[in-house]
């Protein structure tokens, strides 16, 4: 992929973002301070486990998180220069769909099984563009024509259950490409699918993405399709983002135990490792966090200071960051692996 | 179309009838209900109307009859026929439609369950019973009916009365039990006829019948077995030896098998008005009860009918009386409930209603009470004609001793129902004819005496109520009869040491039981068919039909049987007299107190009078508007 | 479809003819007769009277007579109101329960959705508080007090309706708020919680991300999931207010099939309160069929079969 | 083998029916300590053909042979000592335990079924599988809700072992996992079928970890087994297409690599296996199909050689 | 077959060395998900109060006889016909008898109380002697005390809605568990009647049923075998109230025979009945007991419609349907005895409310899609 990133301004500034969410279990901070930059034209790429606050994160930019029981704590989202997290809900509602579109992770039930994929793409359009219905029907049968629907001008008025997987995912595409917007946020697009059709649709929206020049943020906990897709990558761990760097950087050097811990104990198809090196532990309860680095209970490298202090992102040389306190490839690794059993409670 | 209402204008007059009328036709029914509109809308020969003197007095005044001659042995009644009267069809009222009419009254296929009114008419009985001696003349029908609505003839019973069949005539010469008794093969030597006459005296032809109405099975083998045989609808005494004649259009001799005091009332009680040949010739039941049909003699025609809903009547300005019909158009609603009754009542959607609900009445009398001296009160209370008694089951060990059914009477509190319960003014009952009949004296049972009750039960052999099985009182479903029960219950308890049970039955289950004697004691009320001591008494003899007590004495049979030969009033009514104390002394019957209607009637609507029969002539009542207007005014109605 | 409704017209018939013979025989059970009146007649004249309508044959022979007779649609003549057919008491009564059943229906639809709608929309708000209690307390009261305590207000208190009585469109305002009563409050509930339901849904996140606005996605995205259930429900709901109706029509004094319905069975008029049962069977069926084919039109992705 | 789930759509008197071929005919062999990956999309019948093992679902045709016993069709008491001898485990650690029950009872459950120890003994028999699976032992009288999805799979993996098989059946096991817990259950299997000599057959859609767990591999498409070889065979040279293009389209967390890697996009989607192919079932989507002599069906596999089911590949050169 | 791995044996640890453990072991107590509902559903104040209110309830309605009220049945026709709410001091008139008399006299004021309930009211006579509540609640037209009806009333109504629950479920859940576990054919055949069923309007066929049982020689027939009317009327609204919990219970278990730890459970090769019992039950209970506790308001509110059809329980019980329309009857508009409508209406209302309102709570305590949310 043709490195494209640049140090144009950014199209999307994320400040200090935090997002809380009011559970039966107590306050869970989902988000805990995170700040971004999505620049134009740029795939960015966001990885972590279950649970890390990658959703949240793009919800809380369309303004979609629930609330209650969520709520928006503090942060800033700067977009063309307004502050997406302060507007009215109306002037959000013409930036959504429109300028930032959004693709869901299972695509069986982000489409409403009630209305004809006509009347899904159409809507958008009329209400966005303006558009007549005659020119939005035209319109949303050359969009699936465009994402690769065959006979698009007859399956256009049919139902999300009669298409497949993979098309209903197209569809969202379709969907959310329809006003050309200037950003478009996918989250975990691929997941849910088949990794025949998962290749199929990141072609799909690299090929696009050529055409149009949308900003794409990826998110996902696949290494593999950050590998093939994204320019830059943030690692995000417990709410907080603990890396960011572009993509070849991330691979080559990681500089935080969690990332390396992941491209350790993923199995690759193309190599045989001799044992994969798995991250003891557990994923954190967000409503119980230990003081000091979320991480540190998995952390091969801890050392004593990371009980304390709960580490800001440093600049890295490359120019991404990491939140680590120790230099990973020089501090010695210890074996958390014992720990495993007697961590679990 | 499912938004349906209706547009009809308001009425006049609008009152609560009770219960939707099961028909039209004075014919099919029994029912007070009926009653009212059947009267509304026949005249008979004579009607009750309230006297001069005493409006609360019911007289009979000329209705259809102008006049009428009794014979010297007060058997033959010779009626004349108002000849101004006509149908609402134009057809002038003759003597002839009353003989169509009570023939078909008594029709043997399907007799009117008041038939039994008229079998004081000589032979009635006998041909309405299909009962036939050797040597009578009798007439037969054969199973040839045409019709709007052919029904096969082995259908032993059409609905379709008339028209009938061809009909022979004949002198039955022999009858023969054929399958152990159970058919009957009817030889008839049947006459010709000749213009139009029967030629009784000319010699017939002998033929063979068998009636429909025996069951399949025999009918089939008598026909296999003699080929000659032929099944007929029905075959009774001709309706010629039957008492009932008209000699010319406007003359009706009605000739009676014993003297009858009360029959002047029995020919004013709507069952007995007339109907319209040529409508129920044209249509048949029951299509000529339809209100686009029906042809009718009275004060009213029938305009309207919805099923449990309303009737509405209008006047007949063909009426003879037509002048004197003060309401045009009165609506004849079918409500149930007593609480719907005075709803309507009190938001002024009802003039009249037939009864209100017990715990509203104190608070009704005392509104009454507080109104303005003279004024005409809502409730309109009156005594009855109707007796509230209980039968005893005097088959039941323990029941089945007069001691201890006297000791039960007499440990019941009645005055405390009437007060506590009924809350009506109702009497407390000392027998079972209640008090009212002129001239009657009666029997009479002892007061409420505990002490004797006692003193009787201990005598009969259970002393303190010991040894005595558990009774069991059974009332049919309704809110009155089962708090009644349930104050005898606890007065027995109280007063006898009886144990007492109560059951209740839903109506028809009820009947049968009361009828099949299963029960130890039955509630039960008894209203005057006419005003005479004999509706009541009669049924308690020997094995009638309304009796249900298993009681039986001779001498009170005898005594009934008497009193329906006697000529003469006086002795008559000393007869019955003596015959109701026998009843009051062996107790089949627990009476408890006489009945009082309980109308509510809007003080504007003039001619309304309580009476002991609680009949009210629709036809003289009016509306005073002026009174109308200024009442709805006060209670704020539209 | 047409094969689904042929199958279902199938079934139908069987229920019927199952429900036919259930209570026919429950009938001839019970002991007494519509002939049974107080007063007692000579046998003659009782058998004659039986004759009439074949209730002296042994109960095969009135089966077969009476099922031969309802096959050709006429279920004979009433055995109590003698001058009618069943078939006029049914028709006469019918429009009059359809009325009433249709004006409550919607009512309780109208009613029902709208709160359901804004109790979800505005969950644990004021007045979804208040909506949430009047139709625990619909579904609480049993709609017979409900009837008489709204004759006490609306009649006699505030003087707005007449107390009982059929006729003008005024006087089926009470009974078909009395009767919608309970319906409306379950509705209300059963759209409540489809619509919490069909909130939470993703594709409910799809259009808001679209940028659609909250009243769009409302109306044209949720609301049709949210009915779903109250349409399923709508089956059990005609069957509801056909009882209910039997205690509204009974206290308003309304001439419907209720009302004939309960007086033929207490007066022991078989024909008449077997035609009945058989009318609202069917009714019933077909409703229920109706939903079906509704539920589909709804939800494409039922198949009906 | 064969599993067909008889279907039928439409009315009474004039339905068509059918067969959903969820196995079509495959067979394999699994040798003592081996493990056999089972690798395909979704649907094509890898769950099928575990439960049809098993007799959960009982196999349409075909047979299995354990210890060179036929087992198949055996039900009921005959089919018990079978079954202490294969186990399984299963794809989604939520819903493969009874929520009500305590780990101990699940972990107990088949030692109480099989009766191999009782009272006190069970529950230290229970400890120790915990134990041996990684679990503390203290948590005995816990409820699945308390622990972590990783730490279910275990209780899962212990409840297998508590019979002592020596066949374990693995659907999935690690595909509901996070990432980096993934590599947790998957060591902790290769360790025990180290110390305890135990054979699997692993069934997962991820074709990496198939890789590394596996020493044989099958690769399934629409209920059959289209190519069958040695993992490092399989994966360094790929014959049918299928799994090539399979191959190509999982991408490698290497962004360099990514940007090199020659990948063969498949057209078209997953199939639905209620529909009956008369030809090759992959012919649709095949970017090497030949019109002509992919229009019969292409042989099955047996045997343990390398061998793809395709006309177009020469497998007798393997 | 050789089914002992060897293997393990020496792969294994020996076991004594877990004993000090497992005494740790019982110290950690997990929580099963009935606590954690349980916790749950004391959270929620209102399904909390609902059930406390329930309890109470159904413990007063055991325990009714053993309360200082006054007789249900007896009359007081002279002083306290239709008596409002007032708070005159109350005597039994018990005082001076003993021996039969007493008996006789608790026999009728109590009208033949069963055994227990005749030891409790001798307590009760020996605890609060002759005084009784006064009638708080007014009286009604034969002046009988309407609190003690209230409370007799509530037993009435509360057995008739728990005990034709309870044959509900037995019915509606062997029938639900039996179709949805065989499945095939015979669930297609099982659920066809239900639909069948579910098409019939009941009320009809009730009414028919009601009377035929009502019927004296059938009812005699009943009694022989130990049935009296009202425990037929219990059964029969059980009997159409199956419907329902049947298709609950099916969908359940179909939906539960495919998950995962059923199979799971057949592999380790459980046999059937546990599976059943062991598996399946008590994961289907959680949604039969919600809908359990709205059957009941149906099935109260079935038994008022019956009486106000005056086919329903039968004097002397009472329950509060036939109180409710006997208040009913006396709301004219001429006189409004209010306490005969208001309290039998509040009695009514406040259990089935509270029913609701527990039914609601134990949905959201049970339900594991809340958990998760
Ligand atoms: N509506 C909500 N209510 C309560 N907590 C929530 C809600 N949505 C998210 N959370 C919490 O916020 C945290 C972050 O969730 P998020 O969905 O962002 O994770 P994710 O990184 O997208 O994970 P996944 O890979 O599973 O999608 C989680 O711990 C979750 O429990
Ligand atoms: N009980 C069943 N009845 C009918 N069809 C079934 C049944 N079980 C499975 N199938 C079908 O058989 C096919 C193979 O299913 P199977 O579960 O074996 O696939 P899989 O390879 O395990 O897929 P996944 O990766 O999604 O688990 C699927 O199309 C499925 O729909
Ligand atoms: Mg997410
Ligand atoms: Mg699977």
């Amino acid at each position: 992929m043709a490195s494209t990133s640049n140090t144009q301004d950014p199209l999307l500034r994320v400040e200090d973002l935090r997002v809380e969410f009011h559970t039966d279990d107590g306050l869970v901070t989902a988000v805990r301070g995170v700040d971004w930059q999505l620049r134009a034209g740029e795939t960015l790429g966001v990885v972590g486990e279950s649970g890390s606050g990658k959703s949240v994160t793009s919800l809380a930019l369309m303004g979609l998180i629930p609330q209650p029981p969520g709520k928006i704590v503090s942060g800033r989202a700067i977009y063309r220069g307004k502050d997406l997290l302060k507007m009215s809900s109306k002037e959000l509602s013409n930036i959504r769909g429109n300028r930032i579109a959004m693709i869901f992770q299972d695509p069986m039930t982000a489409l409403n099984p009630f209305l004809t994929v006509e009347d899904q793409l159409t809507e958008v359009t009329r209400r966005h563009l303006g558009l007549s219905a005659k020119e939005a029907t035209k319109h949303a049968i050359e969009m699936l024509e465009k994402v690769g629907i065959p006979s698009a001008s007859k399956r256009v008025f049919e139902y999300p259950h009669q298409f497949s997987g993979g098309m209903r995912q197209r569809v969202m595409i379709a969907m959310a490409l329809s006003c050309k917007p200037d950003i478009l946020i996918a989250d975990e697009p691929t997941t849910a699918l088949d990794v025949t059709i998962q290749a199929q649709i990141l072609e799909l929206m690299k090929e696009l993405q050529e055409q149009e020049g949308t900003a794409i943020l990826m998110i996902t906990h696949d290494l593999g399709v950050i590998a093939n897709i994204a320019h830059r990558v943030q690692v995000m761990y417990a709410g907080r983002v603990v890396e960011k760097a572009t993509v070849d950087e991330l691979f080559q050097n990681p500089r935080h135990p969690y990332t390396l811990g992941l491209l350790e104990s993923a199995p690759r198809v193309d190599q045989l490792e001799a044992e994969l090196r798995p991250i003891p532990g557990q994923p954190p309860d967000l409503s119980k966090l230990p003081g000091g680095c979320s991480f540190r209970p998995r952390c091969p490298f801890s050392i004593a200071n990371c009980s304390e202090v709960d580490p800001p992102l440093f600049d890295s040389p490359s120019g991404g960051g990491y939140a680590c306190l120790v230099n990973i490839d020089e501090a010695p690794r210890h074996d958390a692996a014992s720990q495993i059993s007697e961590d679990q409670s | 179309t499912v938004f349906q209402f209706s547009d009809l204008p308001p009425a006049d007059f609008t009152f609560a009838n009770g219960t939707e009328v099961k028909s039209v036709d004075p014919k099919m029914v029994t029912g007070a209900p009926e009653g009212r509109v059947i009267e509304a809308l026949f005249e008979g020969l004579y009607q009750r109307l309230p006297s001069e003197e005493d409006p609360t007095v019911l007289v009979a005044a000329p209705g259809q009859a102008t006049s009428y001659e009794l014979s010297e042995d007060k058997l033959t009644y010779t009626f004349h026929i108002r000849e101004d009267s006509v149908w609402s069809n134009g057809e002038p009222v003759t003597a002839h439609d009353w003989v169509f009419s009570w023939q078909r009254f008594l029709h043997p296929q399907l007799p009117s369950e008041y038939a039994y009114q008229l079998w004081y008419v000589k032979n009635a009985e006998k041909y309405s019973l299909s009962k036939v001696e050797v040597g009578d003349r009798v007439e037969i029908e054969l199973p040839d009916r045409a019709g709007p609505k052919m029904f096969p003839a082995t259908d032993g019973n059409s609905e379709q009365h008339f028209p009938r069949g061809t009909i022979l005539s004949g002198i039955l010469k022999k009858v023969t039990a054929v399958a152990g008794d159970e058919g009957k093969i009817f030889e008839v030597e049947v006459k010709p006829t000749k213009d139009g006459k029967i030629a009784w005296d000319a010699p017939g032809e002998i033929k063979k019948f068998v009636k429909l109405s025996e069951s399949d099975a025999i009918r089939n083998q008598i026909l296999k077995d003699d080929p000659k045989v032929q099944p007929v609808n029905f075959l009774t005494i001709h309706f010629d030896e039957v008492g009932i004649k008209a000699p010319d259009d406007h003359t009706l001799v009605v000739t009676l098998t014993n003297p009858t005091p009360y029959f002047l009332d029995l020919v004013a009680f709507y069952p007995m008005h007339p109907v319209n040949r040529t409508c129920i010739e044209t249509y048949g039941y029951p299509e000529w009860t339809k209100p686009e049909n029906i042809v009718s003699n009275g004060a009213f025609t029938l305009e309207f009918r919805r099923i449990r809903d309303r009737i509405r009547l209008r006047k007949n300005p063909k009426y003879w009386d037509a002048e004197n019909v003060k309401l045009n158009i009165i609506d004849v609603l079918a409500v149930q409930s007593d609480t719907t009754v005075l709803n309507m009542y009190m938001n002024g959607q009802i003039d009249w209603g037939i009864t209100v609900p017990t715990p509203a009445l104190p608070s009704l009398l005392k509104r009454d009470a507080e109104k303005p001296e003279g004024s005409q009160s809502d409730m309109r209370i009156a005594p009855m004609l109707t007796t509230y008694f209980y039968r005893i089951n005097t088959t039941r060990p323990g029941l089945d001793n007069p001691k201890v059914r006297r000791a039960l009477n007499l440990a019941i509190n009645k005055q405390e129902i009437v007060d506590y319960v009924t809350k009506a003014g109702q009497i407390p009952a000392t027998s079972y004819v209640p008090p009212g009949l002129a001239g009657y004296g009666g029997g009479h049972t002892g007061e409420y005496d505990p002490e004797e009750a006692r003193r009787l039960l201990a005598e009969a052999g259970y002393p303190g109520g010991k040894g005595l099985p558990k009774v069991q009182i059974l009332y049919n479903t309704h809110e009155g009869h089962k708090d009644i029960a349930s104050v005898v219950q606890q007065q027995l308890k109280k007063n006898l040491q009886i144990d007492v049970e109560l059951r209740n039955l839903e109506w028809s289950v009820f009947l049968a039981s009361s009828r099949n004697l299963e029960y130890d004691i039955a509630r039960a009320g008894w209203i005057a068919d006419y005003p005479d001591p004999n509706t009541f008494l009669d049924m308690f003899v020997t094995g009638g039909e309304n009796n249900q007590t298993g009681w039986s004495n001779a001498e009170y049979d005898q005594l009934i049987r008497d009193a329906q030969a006697e000529a003469d009033p006086v002795k008559r009514l000393e007869m019955l007299s003596k015959a109701e104390q026998i009843l009051m002394d062996e107790m089949p019957i627990l009476p408890i107190y006489y009945y009082v209607s309980l109308n509510i009637v809007r003080p504007y609507v003039k001619n309304f009078y309580p009476n002991i029969q609680d009949l009210h002539p629709l036809h003289i009542l009016e509306i005073d508007e002026a009174e109308k207007a200024r009442i709805f005014e006060a209670e704020g109605l539209r | 479809m047409i094969r689904f409704l042929i199958r279902r017209a199938i079934w139908i018939v069987i229920t019927l003819w199952l429900v036919y013979t259930l209570s026919f025989f429950l009938m001839l059970s019970v002991p007494g007769g519509p002939m049974s009146g107080e007063r007692a007649y000579p046998p003659e004249i009782e058998k004659m009277r039986k004759d009439r309508f074949h209730l002296n044959d042994p109960w095969p022979v009135q089966y077969w007579y009476y099922l031969s007779n309802a096959c050709q649609g006429d279920f004979l003549s009433s055995q109590v109101l003698n001058d009618y057919e069943v078939s006029e008491i049914i028709s006469e009564g019918f429009p009059i329960s359809a009325t009433l059943g249709v004006l409550a229906m919607s009512m309780a639809l109208i009613v029902g959705l709208s709160a359901g709608i804004i109790s979800a929309l505005w969950r644990n708000s004021l007045l979804d508080v208040f909506f949430r209690s009047m139709a625990t307390i619909g579904i609480a009261v049993p709609n017979f007090v409900l009837a008489g305590l709204a004759i006490m207000v609306f009649v006699f208190q505030l003087k707005w309706f007449p107390a009982a009585g059929w006729g003008k469109p005024i006087d089926m305002v009470l009974p078909s708020i009395c009767l919608a009563a309970p319906f409306a409050a379950y509705i209300s509930r059963l759209t409540r919680t489809g619509m919490l339901d069909v909130l939470g849904q993703d594709y409910i996140r799809t259009a808001y991300a679209k940028g659609l606005m909250p009243s769009t996605v409302v109306l044209k995205h949720a609301v049709r999931g949210a009915l779903l259930p109250v349409v399923s429900y709508l089956g059990p709901a005609v069957a509801g207010i056909l009882t209910g109706s039997l205690v509204i029509e009974r206290i308003f004094f309304l001439p419907g099939l209720g009302t004939h319905f309960i007086e033929a069975v207490t007066q022991r008029d078989y024909t008449t309160s077997l035609g009945i049962v058989m009318v609202s069977t069917a009714l019933v069926l077909v409703m229920n069929t109706l939903v079906d084919v509704s539920y589909q039109l709804l939800d494409p992705r039922i198949k009906l079969k | 083998m064969k599993v067909h789930f008889p279907f039928r759509r439409g009315g009474w008197f004039t339905g068509e029916s059918g067969f959903v071929r969820a196995v079509d005919g495959i067979s394999f062999t699994l040798g003592e300590g081996e493990t056999l990956g089972l690798v395909g999309e979704s649907g094509c019948g890898k769950s099928t053909t575990a439960k049809a093992i098993l007799n959960l679902t009982p196999p349409t045709a075909g047979e299995v042979y354990i210890n060179g016993r036929r087992v198949d069709g055996l039900t009921g008491a005959a089919m018990r000592p079978y079954r202490r001898d294969v186990q399984m485990i299963f794809q989604d650690p939520f819903a493969s335990l009874n929520p009500r029950m305590t780990v101990g009872s699940i972990i107990g459950e088949p030692i109480k079924i099989y009766n191999l120890a009782s009272g006190v003994d069970r529950k230290l028999e229970v400890m120790r599988l915990m134990e041996l699976v990684g679990l503390n032992p203290r948590y005995i009288n816990r409820y699945p809700h308390e622990f972590s999805g990783g730490q279910r799979q275990r209780i899962g993996i212990a409840r297998a072992l508590a019979v002592r098989p020596r066949v374990i059946l693995c659907d999935e096991p690690v595909s509901a996992l996070d990432v980096s817990i993934q590599a947790q259950v998957v060591n902790l299997l290769m360790d025990l079928q180290q110390k305890l000599g135990l054979s699997y057959l692993f069934i997962a859609h991820d074709l990496s970890v198939v890789r590394h767990i596996s020493t044989r591999v099958g690769v399934m498409y629409l209920g059959r087994i289209v190519e069958m070889a040695p993992a490092e065979e399989l994966y360094e040279s790929p014959q049918h297409p299928y799994t090539k293009a399979l191959l190509s389209a999982i991408p490698v967390p290497d962004p360099a690599l990514e940007r090199t890697r020659q990948r063969v996009v498949l057209q078209g989607e997953v199939p639905s296996p209620d529909k009956a192919y008369p030809g090759c079932p992959f012919a649709d989507r095949c970017p090497i199909v030949d019109e002509v002599i992919c229009r019969s069906k292409p042989p099955q596999l047996e045997g343990s050689a390398h061998k793809a089911s395709c006309f177009k590949v020469d497998t007798s050169s393997l | 077959m050789n089914s002992q791995n060897r293997n393990f044996e020496d792969a294994l640890p020996p076991l004594d060395r877990y004993r000090d453990m497992l005494r740790d072991a019982s110290a950690i107590q997990g929580v099963s998900l009935w606590q954690d509902a349980w916790r749950r559903l004391r959270r929620n104040w209102v399904a909390m109060g609902a059930l406390v209110f329930l309890v109470l309830l159904s413990l007063s309605a055991v325990l009714t006889p053993i309360f200082p009220l006054q007789s249900p049945v007896e009359q007081h026709l002279r002083d306290r016909s239709f008596a409002a709410p007032n708070s005159e001091p109350v005597q039994l008139g018990l005082a001076e008898l003993s021996g039969e008399e007493l008996d006789a006299a608790i026999k009728t004021l109590w009208n033949d109380p069963s055994a227990f309930d005749e030891a409790l009211i001798r307590t009760r006579l020996k605890m609060f002697g002759d005084w009784a509540i006064p009638s708080f609640c007014g009286s009604d037209h034969l002046g009988r005390d309407m609190l003690s009806r209230l409370f007799w009333g509530a037993r009435v109504s509360l057995i008739v809605g728990v005990v034709a629950t309870f044959v509900s479920l037995i019915i509606g859940v062997s029938y639900g568990a039996i179709s949805g576990y065989v499945g095939g054919h015979v669930d297609d055949a099982m659920m066809r009647v239900v639909d069948i069923l579910y098409s019939i309007p009941f009320i009809f066929i009730v009414i028919f049923v009601v009377m035929v049982i009502s019927e004296p020689s059938i009812k005699a027939n009943l009694e022989s075998y130990g049935i009296n009317r009202i425990v037929a009327f219990y059964f029969l609204i059980g009997a159409i109230y199956w419907l329902t919990m049947a298709r609950v219970v099916r969908g359940q278990v179909i939906s539960l025979k495919h998950e995962q730890f059923v199979d799971a459970a057949r592999t380790i090769g459980a046999s059937p009945s546990r599976i059943v019992f062991v598996h399946l039950v008590p994961n289907v209970l959680g949604v039969v007991i919600v809908y359990l506790t709205l059957t009941i308001p149906s099935v109260m509110l079935f038994e008022a419609f019956l009486s106000f059809l005056g086919i329903g329980v039968e004097e002397p019980n009472v329950s509060w349907g036939l109180l409710a329309n006997e208040g009913l009857k006396v709301i004219t508009p001429i006189r409004i005895y209010w306490w005969l409508i208001v309290f039998p209406a509040i009695a009514l209302a406040s259990t089935l409310y509270s029913l609701n309102f527990l039914g609601d709570g134990l949905r959201d305590a049970l339900d594991p899609r809340m958990k998760n949310r």
